[in-house]
């Protein structure tokens, strides 16, 4: 094992460093040097994954870095399958980790008890969920993600906090069975958990065993639609993010791309060895289900008085698309759709601190009385000369507006920033898939579109609340380095991922390419022996 | 001496228990169990702060032997009360007075007591030194109680006092 | 014959004990009140015991013992913290 | 699978079992039977002394038998058993006799300097 | 003229490139330019508009005979989007008009924005929209196009909302951003099936595709999407009402895109896209009459408004009708004219809006029923507008008259239908009268009659500066108008080629046409106009609102849809469809996994063959488990107690059953979580509410949400019992399990499979589940740490209370005596469960056992303490500090895995050797039993951690009254 | 013997999922550790019975034709010591809710 392979691994140590350094440390919450080395971990996380990405990128198209733990042979084995996909939301994880890490040691790690080591075990979950390759330990690594963010959703207290996350729990802990029922469901019918050898195995499963395996995989595509936030599964994610803590949010931005993710590999892995009325079930299944969790998301938006609770139907929305995404089931879209996913999440993410900065700046009950003035109305007013002068903005709130306009723009999908390119991407896509449009593309077109502009119509309305109506003209306004530094690299990150969107496409379509042509994937992992 | 090892009984109670878990007295077991032994043994004052101290360990035989005979008779007695179509046992209250106080030796007389099937100690009352048992099957409370003073307390006296 | 005697045997043993733990079922359910649902309980746990006991003989094989040893050593801490909370309305105060 | 012993061990092992078995039995069917808490109390005593020490020590016999060497670790049970069983009677007995001195049952003796009503 | 072009010819490569980064560099420099001093902002903002009108003036050569020039950035070669710029005589005349009325409206904002305003966010957002601007009539790419389309819309948003401390200004800037996103939303699709049907999303590939798209099935789709996007850009009816809430802008802002330049976007794109998609039935009904509409409406609304920006607003809308008018009729003349159009009513208009801003300025006022007789205070204004007042209702001389008579002319040809052949002339000679009235009632109304009462100021001319940009633009409606051979025709004929190619038609623009059909059409319009107006003047100054069309107002019903839709239909709708509730939350998601299992699996299930094998004692034990499931469930609501008894006796049965199934590990693991599970639940049960007594009846409602959830449980069990039933009665496939079995002992170093499995083969996924129980453990701790009771639970437990109640002080004695004996056993039982949790441990690598086991049952032993003595007599004697021990553990597990990786291999990798030690002999040293021990410390710590933080609620309340204990934080910040 | 242990396990979902669909917090986590057993036994299931036949190998020449299936007796494992911890977070978090609502309902209010 040469030191490069050892990257595979690292962003998952990394994590489990730093929480173990923060417990026999102790919850020194004074010590600014605590702080330091926290994001100092943060950094080498970010580093490491940016390593493996750059590594992956310039490898033929189908590298996969394959690390066996504890160096047994491959489907007994827990293995990693560092592949671009596993890569890249890594990396998205690792830096927007980072952000909400940064934005965190401002304040909110001393608002309770143990912050660091929650928040780098959900980290460590997220990185291992991605990472894994196999069924059962990515179902390991659910828990992981899951029991921090319970904790880290609880992070703060106080009633609102407590019951959402109740109710969260107790969805996840059914989540999770269904997890485990699938898994042994497929256990039963394959007799591996390596998520290449199913692969494999799948085509040799005996008649009367399909139904079962069938009924596992459909019992999991539940558990994993929970996660991935579908309708009507959803229902615990909008309060859930919305009460928890800004850079917790801000985290839980990427946790519904987690069940993105899993569908997205196992459908590929497992489906794509499928034909027939299976696979058109499904994937009719899963494409209504997008659909729907776009509307809902769309019409929560709309209905949304708070900015993070629009943030989290935000995250609805994209969570709808990209199942949208996976249930075409075809390179091109797919290609938009990992585009899509990057800049979601870090645009949410980055919403998600923006509100808080926001709240801070902000007179109390502001956002509130700024919406009843608008239902409400004062339609009659008198206008005086004094009124044709505008006022001075202050930089902070200028800063603050072209970071809202930024992320809501990503959002939304709208031009000409990052948003935009990945619906293009996968609508292009999508019509270019077939001679003459399909249903499914016409609706996939119809849903991201009107979406866009329900978002559209619920970010107007709230930016024009807080920045024209609410906020203070007083040149007050005080920003920490430490909160707006994070807010703002996460959106230049999606500016820069726009200006440059011709190489990332490339990475992006070589990842949808690896992902679509699962043989690839099985026989990178699979020892050839087993594999034949 | 005392600091390393401040419960010896303990301590070689501990290591026997290790080499009957192993199910062997090898050398290396009981070394192992040893080292054990005393560190459990030791950590065990914190919540053990009391030595005890046996006087005449070989009666202790004979109170197990004696206990053994007891539970023999009272399990084919109660068996037998069970089995009846319709048991109807005189069961009742007895407060009986002890004169035994050292409270290691009161908690193996509850035990020895409480695992007899027929008979259940409940509570004992310190201030007035009497203890509450409930019997299943009174024939005579107090030939009951003096066949408990004579079989077991003044064997426990011995022992411990 | 003496395997068939053995197997016999302990079959009716374990029956035996299987009908045991119906009973202490019986008044797991029907209480009436908890000190005697915790009196079945702690019943029941020395039954299953003795039914792993059986089951080892039974299969020859002393995989089951440490089971049967922490049921007996352990089991009653769950009692006890029964007992413990309906006396007192706190486990540990 | 079960193992082949001397047919007289065998009886003296199943006889050992059986009859265990039924003491344990008769305290469970004890818990039903009989009618008060304070009676009940007694049937379980009956598996933890006589019926389970008889099963345990057909255990010892089978394994020393069978495995060529003496086998007593049963007797950790029994230790354990008897040292445990006592403990959750008596805590139960106590809360028994307390609540329903409180809930003023006639029949239960009561402690009138520690435990007598004031008015 | 072109030939003898005066400027110096530029690389024109270069160019295009330059028209767009210019003014987007200068805006970024005026918005950070540090001081924002106001002149800077105004000078910056001015010298580039007025380069870049040169620069485009100068490219005119390169265009002039069909040239078309190219500039091409690779963005997204992928996905066929490039970032090209394409510049022909149509997009030339846009940029021409972008950039020197910009200039020109740059000047006039000067003189017109107060000095007390933030002139610097204006000026860089003037600048911002020239890019959007410029960047969509130079697109070649038609993604790109929709990309500067929706550009244009948020800048445009951004500047309606200038004074946005205004209501009406942040609600026009809003409206419109919504109505034109929504269309250039619309667009961007139509761009997408239009390269669809291409193949390319380059303008060069879509404008050579000939008949394509007309052909496509598609093209209803893209025509009406495209359509959308147009007709909302350029205020077409229905989709005209955002236009007028717009003119919440300072007056430049509407002179230049509400005028000049983004309302012209949609006619822009329809002239675009003509060539190639005009000939069609669709095409000529749709636009043509949409834009008859729009004409007419337009005009005569306009004829209503009190407001004089009102009124520009509406006759802009009005001639946008007219353009759209005249591309719908699908002619190449009436393409001509549209074109030419575009171009006059930019100019007209832009003066126009600029003078009323002038009024608005001077006067205090833009209501035309306060302002009156201004021709004497201001009379080169009132010149200056006079003459573009006649340019606009199409007077004879001026730009205006050219561009209206070629309408009519158009409107006149004769068509077979005769419902195109009467309604286009009508309504044009119609929309000609109405724009007649409006143009004399806004000069009427304004410069002539008695002078002003109302106004709160005397109104005079303003700087002579100010003025300069509106003399321009009148003086360029008086030279087209007069000599337009000499002005626009050489313009025109570049335009003109770029849309028609080869079927550019013959076109005059002389004066005099003779007298025929389109003249008299005017001079009905001249006349009719008069006599609508002169009889009904003073109606017409003072009414209110709009006749007849009142109802037709798309503003209300927008703001209708806005609010309400918004607002309340959403809510409605998420609360429809989502709960907050819980148990319908989760009755959806195990009714959903339910049919998605049944759905899958159940048409292919096989064969459930009979039972062959049935073991009566097992029965037994599961009559118990199943008996005591079922009664723990149905005891859970009201006898709490009794339902965690039972559940006791349910996990006993699986206890039983796993050690039954050959699972010894399990059923160790099983029993001693179940234990611990109940202390745990037991600690937290004297903090819930106390459960009042069954209810004699239960509502209907209830008891059918009992039923139901009763019939989805018993369909789970159906289901999940057979599914385990069909798996247990079929073969198992090859797998996995047999390397595992195989190599348990030689690889792995133990005999016991399932820990060698936890601890090496599979020791990945102990560290995550060490992991999360860690993690776990600390947040409960962190969730306890600011636990605060229910208020009828803070007090002591009732059983406590119950005993002082029958006798004071009777708890605290009984309490005392209650453990005495009973606790002396405890006590005695903690070395021994140590001793216990040794062995266990140890031999887990060969037998069941191992770290989880051991852990729990050192933790056990911990508890036993604290159930016997108090959490304050315990933390006396022993320093238990848990979160370490979490931290130690987990650090050990990872010691263990970084351990193989130094030495190069991967994480986690085992060694095991046997030492040969003296005396003792051989003792087995595999990293593995590292692991363990780091598992073992984390299991105790958190189970440790979890249980004690719960018990340390109890001595947090304040003790009974009288209690000299002191009162005591629950002291568990002392672990940390 | 089999149909033995998929009726348990039909019962305990069915008990476990009856109870998770009711409103208190405390029958919903009664609720949780039937589903938990039923579903560490549903998962024991799938490795398919084997009596007398404990994954503890005799030694290096151990025939492992004799032996269950370890594999589901390792997820199991790691199953009972994730449901473990949830249980425990539930309690904690269903006390703190109870303690900051009042109410032992799920959802915090109603009674
Ligand atoms: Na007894
Ligand atoms: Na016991």
């Amino acid at each position: 094992m040469t030191g490069m392979n050892h990257i595979a691994i690292l962003p998952i140590l990394i994590p489990m460093a730093a929480a173990v350094f923060n417990l026999i440390l102790g919850d020194q919450r004074s010590n600014r040097r605590i702080v330091g080395v926290n994001i100092a971990f943060g950094v080498l996380l970010v580093l490491v994954s940016g390593l493996l990405l750059t590594v992956l990128a310039q490898a033929d198209t189908a590298a996969a870095a394959v690390y066996p733990l504890g160096n047994w042979p491959v489907p007994f084995g827990i293995v990693l399958v560092a592949d671009r996909l596993a890569a890249m939301m890594v990396l998205t994880t690792s830096i927007l980790a980072l952000a909400a890490l940064v934005y965190a040691s401002a304040r909110w790690h001393s608002r309770g008890t143990n912050f660091f080591p929650l928040f780098h075990a959900l980290v460590m979950g997220l990185n291992g969920a991605f990472l894994t390759g196999d069924l059962f330990n990515l179902f390991v690594f659910f828990e992981l993600l899951l029991a921090a963010s319970y904790g880290l959703a609880l992070h703060g207290g106080g009633r609102n906090r407590v019951r959402a996350a109740m109710h969260y729990i107790v969805i996840n802990l059914v989540a999770s069975f269904l997890f485990l029922i699938g898994v042994a469901l497929i256990y039963s019918t394959t007799g591996t958990l390596n998520m290449a050898d199913i692969a494999r195995a799948v085509p040799h499963i005996a008649g009367d065993d399909l139904g079962l395996f069938e009924a596992g995989v459909a019992v999991l595509g539940v558990a994993f639609l929970i996660k991935a936030g579908s309708w009507p599964l959803h229902f615990w994610l909008p309060n859930t993010y919305s009460s928890a803590a800004p850079p917790v949010a801000a985290l839980f931005a990427v946790m519904t791309k987690v069940g993105f993710y899993a569908i997205l590999r196992l459908w590929t892995l497992v489906f794509a060895n499928q034909t027939g009325p299976e696979l058109a079930f499904g994937q009719n299944v899963l494409f209504v289900l997008g659909v729907a969790t776009i509307a809902y998301g769309s019409v929560g938006a709309l209905s949304s008085k708070a900015l993070d609770r629009l943030a989290s139907y935000l995250i609805l929305v994209s969570a709808g698309t990209l199942l949208l995404a996976v249930a075409y089931n075809s390179p091109g879209v797919t290609t938009g759709a990992l585009y899509y996913v990057v800049v979601a999440t870090l645009a949410a993410g980055a919403l998600f601190l923006l509100k808080d900065v926001i709240d801070q700046v902000l007179p109390a009950e502001a956002q509130i009385l700024a919406v009843s003035l608008e239902l409400y109305g004062d339609e009659e007013e008198v206008l005086d000369e004094d009124q044709e002068v505008s006022r001075t903005i202050p930089a902070a709130a200028t800063l603050l507006s072209l970071c809202f306009a930024v992320a809501a723009l990503v959002m939304a999908g709208l031009p000409p920033l990052s948003g935009f390119i990945s619906k293009f991407a996968m609508l292009s896509a999508a019509f270019s898939a077939q001679a003459s449009p399909s249903a499914a593309t016409w609706w996939m077109t119809g849903a991201m579109i009107i979406s866009g502009l329900f978002v559209l119509v619920a970010m107007v309305r709230n930016g024009i609340n807080i920045f024209w109506t609410s906020m203070p003209d007083d040149g007050l306004l005080r920003l920490r380095a430490l909160e707006i530094w994070p807010i703002i690299a996460l959106l230049t990150l999606c500016v820069l991922l726009a200006v440059f969107a011709g190489p990332a496409m490339t990475y992006f379509s070589e990842t949808a390419a690896f992902i679509h042509a699962p043989q690839s994937y099985v026989d990178v992992v699979l020892p050839q022996e087993v594999a034949s | 001496m005392r600091r390393l090892l401040p419960h010896p009984i303990l301590a070689c109670f501990l290591l026997v228990l290790w080499l009957v878990l192993q199910q062997s007295a090898g050398f290396g077991h009981i070394l192992l169990g040893s080292i054990i032994a005393i560190a459990v043994s030791a950590a065990a004052t914190a919540v053990i702060p009391d030595q005890v101290i046996v006087k005449r360990p070989y009666k202790l035989l004979v109170l197990f032997a004696v206990a053994g005979l007891d539970v023999i008779r009272s399990n084919l007695a109660v068996m037998s009360v069970l089995f009846h179509p319709r048991p109807k046992p005189t069961a009742g209250f007895i407060e009986m007075e002890l004169t035994l106080t050292n409270s290691f030796a009161l908690a193996i007389l509850a035990c020895i007591l409480t695992a007899t099937p027929g008979s259940a100690w409940l509570e004992y009352d310190r201030e007035r030194s009497t203890v509450l048992i409930h019997v299943f099957d009174v024939v005579d409370e107090d030939a009951w109680v003096a066949t408990v003073k004579r079989r077991y307390e003044t064997l426990l006296l011995e022992i411990f006092e | 014959m003496s395997v068939a005697i053995l197997e016999w045997s302990l079959l009716a043993a374990q029956v035996m004990l299987g009908l045991g733990m119906l009973a202490t079922a019986y008044r797991m359910i029907a209480g009436p009140r908890a000190q005697d649902r915790i009196l079945a309980l702690d019943a029941l746990y020395v039954v299953a015991l003795l039914l792993l006991i059986t089951l080892g003989i039974r299969n020859n094989s002393q995989v089951y013992f440490e089971l049967a040893m922490l049921m007996g050593l352990l089991g009653f801490v769950g009692t006890v913290a029964l007992a413990k909370f309906l006396m007192r309305g706190e486990v540990i105060e | 699978m079960i193992a082949d012993l001397p047919l007289w061990l065998s009886i003296l092992v199943s006889a050992f079992v059986v009859l265990g078995a039924l003491l344990t039995m008769a305290g469970c069917f004890g818990l039903v039977r009989l009618k008060s808490f304070y009676l009940r109390i007694h049937g379980p005593t009956m598996g933890t002394s006589m019926g389970g020490g008889l099963i345990l020590l057909a255990s010892a016999i089978y394994f020393t038998v069978t495995r060529e060497r003496l086998v007593v670790h049963e007797l950790i049970i029994f230790l354990f058993v008897s040292l445990t069983t006592p403990v959750t009677l008596m805590l139960l007995a106590r809360a028994t006799l307390f609540r329903d001195r409180v809930e003023g049952q006639i029949d239960v003796p009561r402690r009138p300097e520690k435990l007598a009503p004031k008015d | 003229m072109p030939e003898d072009w005066p400027l110096p010819s530029i690389p024109t490569d270069f160019a295009l490139p330059l028209l767009c980064i210019l003014p987007f560099l200068a805006s970024v420099f005026v918005l950070a330019a540090p001081g924002k001093k106001y002149r800077g902002a105004v000078w910056s903002t001015a010298i580039v508009s007025a380069v870049l009108s040169v620069l485009s003036l100068a490219l005119f050569p390169a265009v002039a005979d069909g040239g078309v020039i190219i500039s091409r950035i690779e963005w997204i070669p992928q996905l066929g989007l490039n970032l090209t710029l394409r510049m022909d005589g149509l997009a030339w005349l846009f940029a021409v008009l972008i950039t020197c009325i910009g200039f020109l409206v740059v000047l006039y904002a000067r003189y017109y924005m107060s000095p007390k305003d933030p002139i610097a966010r204006f000026y860089a957002l003037l600048l911002a929209f020239m890019v959007a601007m410029l960047g969509l009539v130079l697109s070649g790419n038609i993604i790109q196009l929709a990309i500067f389309w929706e550009l244009t819309s948020l800048v445009s948003f951004l500047l309606i909302g200038y004074w946005y401390h205004r209501g009406d200004a942040r609600d026009g800037a809003r409206m419109a951003l919504i109505v034109t996103g929504m269309g250039g939303l619309a667009l961007f699709v139509s761009m997408m099936v239009i390269g669809h049907i291409v193949g390319s999303y380059e303008l060069n590939d879509v404008l050579a595709s000939g008949s394509k798209i007309v052909e496509s099935p598609l093209y209803p789709v893209a025509l009406i999407l495209l359509l959308l996007g147009a007709f909302t850009k350029s205020a077409q009816f229905p989709f005209q009402f955002w236009l007028p809430n717009a003119m919440t802008a300072p007056t430049p802002v509407s002179a230049y895109l509400h005028s000049a330049t983004m309302v012209k976007a949609g006619v822009f794109v329809l002239t675009r896209f003509w060539p190639v998609m005009h000939d069609s039935q669709l095409w000529f009904w749709i636009v043509t009459y949409t834009g008859l509409a729009t004409l007419i409406f337009g005009a005569y609304t306009a004829l209503f408004q009190r407001d004089l920006k009102g009124l520009l607003a509406y006759s802009t809308i009005s001639h946008l009708g007219l353009i759209t008018t005249l591309l719908g009729m699908s002619t190449p003349l009436a393409a001509v004219a549209a074109i030419f159009h575009i171009a006059n009513h930019a100019t007209f208009k832009a003066s126009l809006f600029m003078a009323v801003g002038i009024i608005d300025h001077e006067a205090g006022t833009r209501d035309v029923r306060k302002l009156s007789g201004l021709r004497k205070f201001m009379p080169f204004t009132a010149t200056l507008a006079i003459i573009a007042s006649a340019a606009m209702a199409g007077v004879p001389l001026l730009n205006g008259f050219l561009s209206k008579e070629m309408f009519f002319t158009e409107t006149a040809e004769f068509d077979p239908n005769i419902f195109v052949n009467l309604s286009l002339p009508i309504g044009a000679t119609l929309a000609g009268m109405l724009s007649v009235a409006y143009s004399i009632k806004f000069v009427h109304g304004v410069f002539f009659g008695p002078p002003p009462t109302e106004l709160e100021k005397v109104p005079h001319e303003p700087p002579a500066l100010m003025r300069r940009p509106i003399e321009i633009l009148v003086l360029i409606c008086l030279a087209v108008g007069i000599i337009p051979g000499i002005t626009i025709a050489p313009y025109l004929a570049a335009a003109v080629p770029s849309v028609l190619g080869a079927a550019t038609p013959y076109y005059s623009l002389s004066v005099w046409h003779g007298f025929n059909l389109p003249l008299i059409m005017s001079i009905i319009a001249l006349v009719g106009g008069a006599v609508i107006y002169v009889p009904y003047y003073r109606r017409l100054r003072d009414v209110d609102g709009v006749p007849l069309t009142h109802g037709l107002v798309g503003q209300r019903l927008f703001e209708r849809l806005l609010v309400t839709a918004t607002n309340r239909w959403a809510r409605h709708l998420v609360a429809a469809f989502g709960t907050q509730r819980l148990q319908p939350q989760i009755f959806t998601v195990i009714f959903l996994a339910l049919a998605a299992g049944i759905g899958a699996g159940w048409s292919r299930i096989g064969n459930l063959p009979l039972p062959s094998n049935f073991d009566p004692v097992l029965g037994l034990v599961w009559v118990l488990g199943g008996v005591c499931a079922v009664a723990a469930a149905q005891q859970a609501k009201f006898h709490r107690l009794a339902s965690m008894i039972l559940m006791g006796g349910a996990g006993l049965a699986t206890c039983l059953t796993f050690a039954w199934f050959s699972a010894p590990d399990l059923a160790l693991t099983q029993l001693l979580a179940e234990i611990a599970t109940t202390v745990l639940i037991l600690l937290g049960l004297r903090w819930l509410p106390k459960r009042s007594p069954v209810p004699e009846s239960t509502p209907w409602a209830a008891r059918f949400r009992r039923y139901r959830d009763f019939g989805l449980a018993a369909l789970v069990g159906l289901g999940t019992a057979i599914a385990s039933y069909a798996v247990m009665t079929r073969a198992a496939p090859d797998g996995i399990s047999d390397f595992f079995l195989a190599n348990a002992y030689t690889q792995g170093g133990g005999t016991n499979v399932v820990n060698v499995m936890l601890v090496d083969f599979r020791g990945f996924d102990t560290m995550g589940e060490i992991t999360v129980l860690g993690v776990v453990a600390l947040t409960v701790f962190g969730l306890l740490r600011r636990f605060r009771p229910g208020s009828d639970s803070a007090d002591r437990p009732e059983q406590q209370r119950m005993l002082d109640d029958y006798a004071p002080g009777a708890s605290e004695n009984v309490a005392d005596d209650f453990l005495r004996i009973p606790a002396l056993f405890m006590n005695w039982m903690f070395p021994i469960v140590i001793v216990v949790a040794v062995y266990m441990f140890l031999r887990g690598h060969d037998l069941p056992g191992g770290g989880f086991i051991a852990g729990i049952i050192m933790s056990l032993a911990f508890i036993l303490q604290y159930m016997a003595g108090g959490t304050r007599w315990v933390e006396e004697r022993l320093r238990i500090l848990p979160v370490l021990w979490i931290g130690w553990g987990l650090l050990l597990a990872l010691l263990t895995g970084l351990g193989a990786m130094v030495l190069g291999a991967p994480f986690l990798t085992s060694a095991f050797a046997y030492a040969e030690l003296p005396l003792i002999g051989k003792v087995p040293m595999a990293t593995a039993l590292m692991f363990d021990l780091g598992v073992f410390a984390l299991v105790v710590g958190a189970t440790v951690l979890m249980l004690i933080a719960l018990a340390h609620q109890s001595i947090r309340r304040p003790k009974a009254a009288g209690s000299n204990k002191p009162k005591q934080r629950a002291g568990l910040d002392k672990w940390n | 013997m089999e149909l033995t242990l998929a009726i348990a396990i039909g019962i305990l979902s069915a008990s476990g999922v009856y109870l998770l669909l009711r409103p208190r917090t405390f029958q919903v986590i009664i609720g949780l550790s039937l589903v938990s057993y039923a579903v560490n036994l549903f998962i024991l299931s799938m490795g398919r019975l084997r009596m007398d036949a404990a994954p503890v190998l005799s030694g290096a020449n151990a025939n492992i034709a004799d032996y269950a299936d370890p594999v589901p007796q390792a997820l199991v494992l790691t199953a009972i010591v994730i449901g473990f911890a949830m249980t425990a977070l539930f309690l904690v978090v269903m006390l703190a809710a109870r303690g900051l609502s009042g109410s032992d309902h799920v959802d915090g209010k109603g009674d």
